[in-house]
């Protein structure tokens, strides 16, 4: 499409995150799906170039076809390894270890849960986690709440990305609280990636014209009635987000401005 | 001096199994029908490298974890 | 694009007005651009198929290239006069007749503005402009405000198209009132395409996902510090809410739900 | 018989102008400089039609407005 | 109370109405009600000193005590008609001479409804039957919408007092665009007081912050849970909402500011 | 005032902190007043029963009517010292117990900041400090972020009262979580009071509506224009919004239903 | 001459009733049990004021609407 | 045996100050004018009860903090 072609002209910098460098900044989970080809083929058309993944007992009593392995090709899509469902400290560190073992990655999603009825991160856990893998080598992804006394401390501990949630893993309650992800992503100098809690495009796009550097989602596309249509929908609209930051939005006005000429009107 | 006809009971993934004794990690891996390659063995809380699964042999009372990666966010 | 490749399976029905049927349900004002050439890049950018035009008189002391046709091609673009400036349902007769008489079209965004200093529409003199110019057998694109009954009586008086604002011209105040951008969509037969006050892509995006058939803006675009980087956001913007809205977005919950699965934690 | 060569006054888009006399209205815009397709013509507030240029004659004290397109949103 | 003392001191101009003046600046509809001690009892403890009442033909068939004045005393509450049921101009007229010739006031609410679902007004008729009214006399309090040229209509049409809705009669979806509130508020010198819509004390409270002159309510009140307890809610937030209007609030800062002095810390 | 004579009946169970009830759930701080007679005027206009105060040097130079003592009577008002300024918790613990050798109270109003700019809660801190001063007898008002896991903690490390922010102090940016504190509230059994960022009556009264049991404000009464007026516009708002949430809201419907009746209509 | 001892059928809030002939309009109030003070009263879509209940007297046919105050808002 | 006649130098709230030797706690409040009800005293870092006021004399290089309430949120 012509449009698409001019944006190819509009660059961007990439994004950085540790060693590596992504065009899309849009990182997709890859849980909940009804079936595998429609996770494949929502996670192609978001564009993602990163996808999380659990670790996980394999069933020794069920086909083997289980494993994710199966589906994503490792070569196409960065896999990013997380912690999910981890309680303490010491839990997040090992599934981490094992993660990293699998010989993809030494990156890591880190999610260390303080509460299961909302999945909110226990940032004592996450801190001495964060600590603890950032010096064994990991890059570690840190999943925090919006408090920027926390991410401060992330960022210190080694992080490198801090992930503060949009609203409770799961919600779709979209952007519940803007101004403190714009306050940490003014005071960090590492990535800041919003994860969890966006529920549908414009959630996306008025995240990223926060200025944050990318966008985590799982359950917003996952649960959509076509979750591959959502794909795309998420897809463009965190371009969106991120051109309309880029490009500097017109100044809100109180008052209306004609947008035709005041001049020249006829007697 | 040869025990490797019996079975011995050892603890995997959460279950108690009757497994072949004497056998290493590949050994194992390859009775359970495992491709190496996805999965990551954890033998008694020690994370077992795959330079290393001919070193390790499998005794009755181990405790084995197998995990991999399945879809998650 | 990779993804944008994809994007072109995930059909959408066209835009329909009247008799005319188009790919792109972004419409772009052609005022206020600090120059021409911009003007184009950001209209290419927009991947808009409409560009709405004023009627004024031509300047016999300046330069002949003041008129907007020496700068966009009417092959290219579809070219929608409008009755900006007119305060009387008469004036707007007269300047939607001049327009058809230009060879071009006689389709008119029809605006009779109520009051300066908010631009507000006088619905009194647009029903009965409506009436007059669909008599004629104009196409009426009427620009109004957030009310339904206004709305009903538009469609009824013979309207191509009710264009309901979704804040004061220029404002960039965004949708304020969604709802009643609901209602006028989920009564109406014509097309409900949402007219001025959009501000940035996100208010783009979540006016798309009111249901609504199209936008039109100018501000946003004209006044964002890099219009053509705006132009392509709002592209992107529109697409996302538009195939958010048609994927079904994930159900809000007040609570959360784990995007990875709880089984098979070790022990 | 012969009055083109006095000039007239008429009004046009609000000013009032020296014509020559006799001027259609295709006449009128080549003497404006004017491409007749991108202008449209009110003549004492009733359209001419581009078929009727040379049927309309300019006559002193006629008003004339003469518009085209512009930017506006 | 300690407080409510010295509320007494701190004066605020009488709410002015044609000839009248009012303490309170929230008035009530009386319908809906469980029953007619709940109505009362709510109706006292809200403050108001005008409640509506609409007029209907007398059931011949059932007992008597249905009549309002048999519960309501005119001479502690100031009644005022409303033709709530009316879809044309003429319905409007006809129930305001019949509810004047009642022989309590020459003052009406009009009320003249555009669709049944949304209970909209007709602006057209609105404006029409308000020209007819004024012009015999009475004193017209206008329902309309959020639309600022209507309500300049409606005050040159001579209303004595004109009525934005903050959303639909009993959708309880609160101040829906206090932007077009306040310009409307700015706009007119008649009284503008918001009808309709306001679902719970914050509502109110925030409705008031806005400037206008008044709140009129029926539905959170009648059907909350505790009416009598709403309707006190109520009144302290009108209250609340006025006063800080008048008093001026802080300047909004997206930084933070200490509130205990920074000199005079240990060492 | 009739009303408040009527609220007089509505009880409504005091707030219980400790081993102390409270019939106001308005708390104010002592800080930023032009002059200490508006200070004692806007205290009294509020309804409050609690004051805070600051723990800070004797200024030996200056004359020694700068203690707040010298106008607040302690009999009057029940006086809250707090650790502001304090950035860590060996620090607050050092101020709490000046405060309590004061000795007015062995109650504390604990802060430990995090970082000046946003005056934000350094949570690690803030746990330790509660757990010492708990464990020392202190009653520990520990003021907080939104965050539920945190709230949780404090409860289990013996705060009497948790306090999470509406917004950053001195902000004036209102309740910018309403889920998280209706979060909290529905876990905790320790009081939860709302503390910071209120910035004017309305933002008072929704904070109640979420159903904390009370509300910590000063800037907002400080800095209004009128601080008196505006300390019982935040008066009669807690207190509205207490009794809108006791009383039970009207269900939300996003269509119309109308509050007259339709029976009776003329022909 | 003298109608007043049959009964006439006339139109009260839609519904046709039996009235004896005759009545005024107080009188028909009167009949129907209702207080004057709390109704209004409309005698073919004309309104009757109270001064004028003994002049006007109802006849066959006449179509009545008698309406009061209910709670609205 | 008498030192009271010499000034020594103690730091009070940060600033060095002379005052007279020997000063209990209580004098030195009395000294420096302080009503006792509203002050609390931290000598050396350690709190002085009230009852305590007269037990703890001030030597020199001592560090003194004397604080009070302020207004503060």
């Amino acid at each position: 499409m012509a449009n698409e072609g001019d944006s190819m002209k509009l660059v961007d910098e990439p994004l950085k995150i540790a060693d590596r460098e992504f065009e899309s900044r849009l990182i997709l989970g890859t849980g909940k799906y009804s079936d595998n080809e429609t996770m494949v083929k929502a996670i192609t058309a978001s564009g993602t170039e990163i996808v999380t993944v659990a670790v996980r007992r394999i069933d020794l009593d069920r086909t083997k076809e289980e494993g994710v392995l199966y589906h994503l090709n490792p070569e196409k899509w960065f896999l990013l390894p997380n912690t999910a469902g981890c309680y303490t400290a010491e839990d997040a560190i090992r599934y981490a270890r094992l993660a990293r073992e699998a010989g993809f990655t030494d990156w890591i999603k880190l999610e260390v849960i303080g509460d299961e009825a909302t999945l909110l991160p226990d940032v004592e856990g996450l801190l001495e986690a964060t600590r603890t893998l950032a010096g064994e080598g990991f890059k570690v992804l840190a999943y925090t709440n919006e408090d920027l006394i926390t991410a401060l401390k992330l960022e210190e501990a080694g992080a490198a990305a801090v992930m503060p949630l949009a609203s409770p893993i799961g919600s779709g309650l979209g952007l519940l609280n803007p101004f403190h992800i714009r306050l940490i992503k003014s005071r960090l100098s590492v990535p800041v990636i919003v994860d969890a809690g966006v529920g549908t495009a414009s959630d996306a796009c008025v995240t990223m014209e926060q200025g944050v550097d990318g966008i985590l989602m799982n359950t917003a596309i996952a649960a959509a009635t076509d979750p591959v249509r959502m794909a795309l929908a998420m897809n463009q609209a965190t371009r969106a987000g991120r051109h309309a930051y880029l490009a500097g939005r017109m100044p809100i006005r109180e008052q209306a401005v004609p947008s035709s000429p005041s001049a020249g009107m006829l007697d | 001096m040869d025990s490797t006809n019996e079975t011995i009971t050892v603890t995997i993934n959460g279950d108690d199994r009757e497994i072949p004794g004497g056998l290493t990690v590949r050994g194992l891996l390859a009775h359970l029908g495992l491709q190496e390659g996805l999965v990551v063995v954890e033998w008694n809380r020690e994370i077992v490298r795959r330079d290393r699964y001919d070193d390790v042999t499998v005794a009755a009372g181990d405790s084995i974890e197998l995990v991999h990666f399945v879809g998650g966010g």
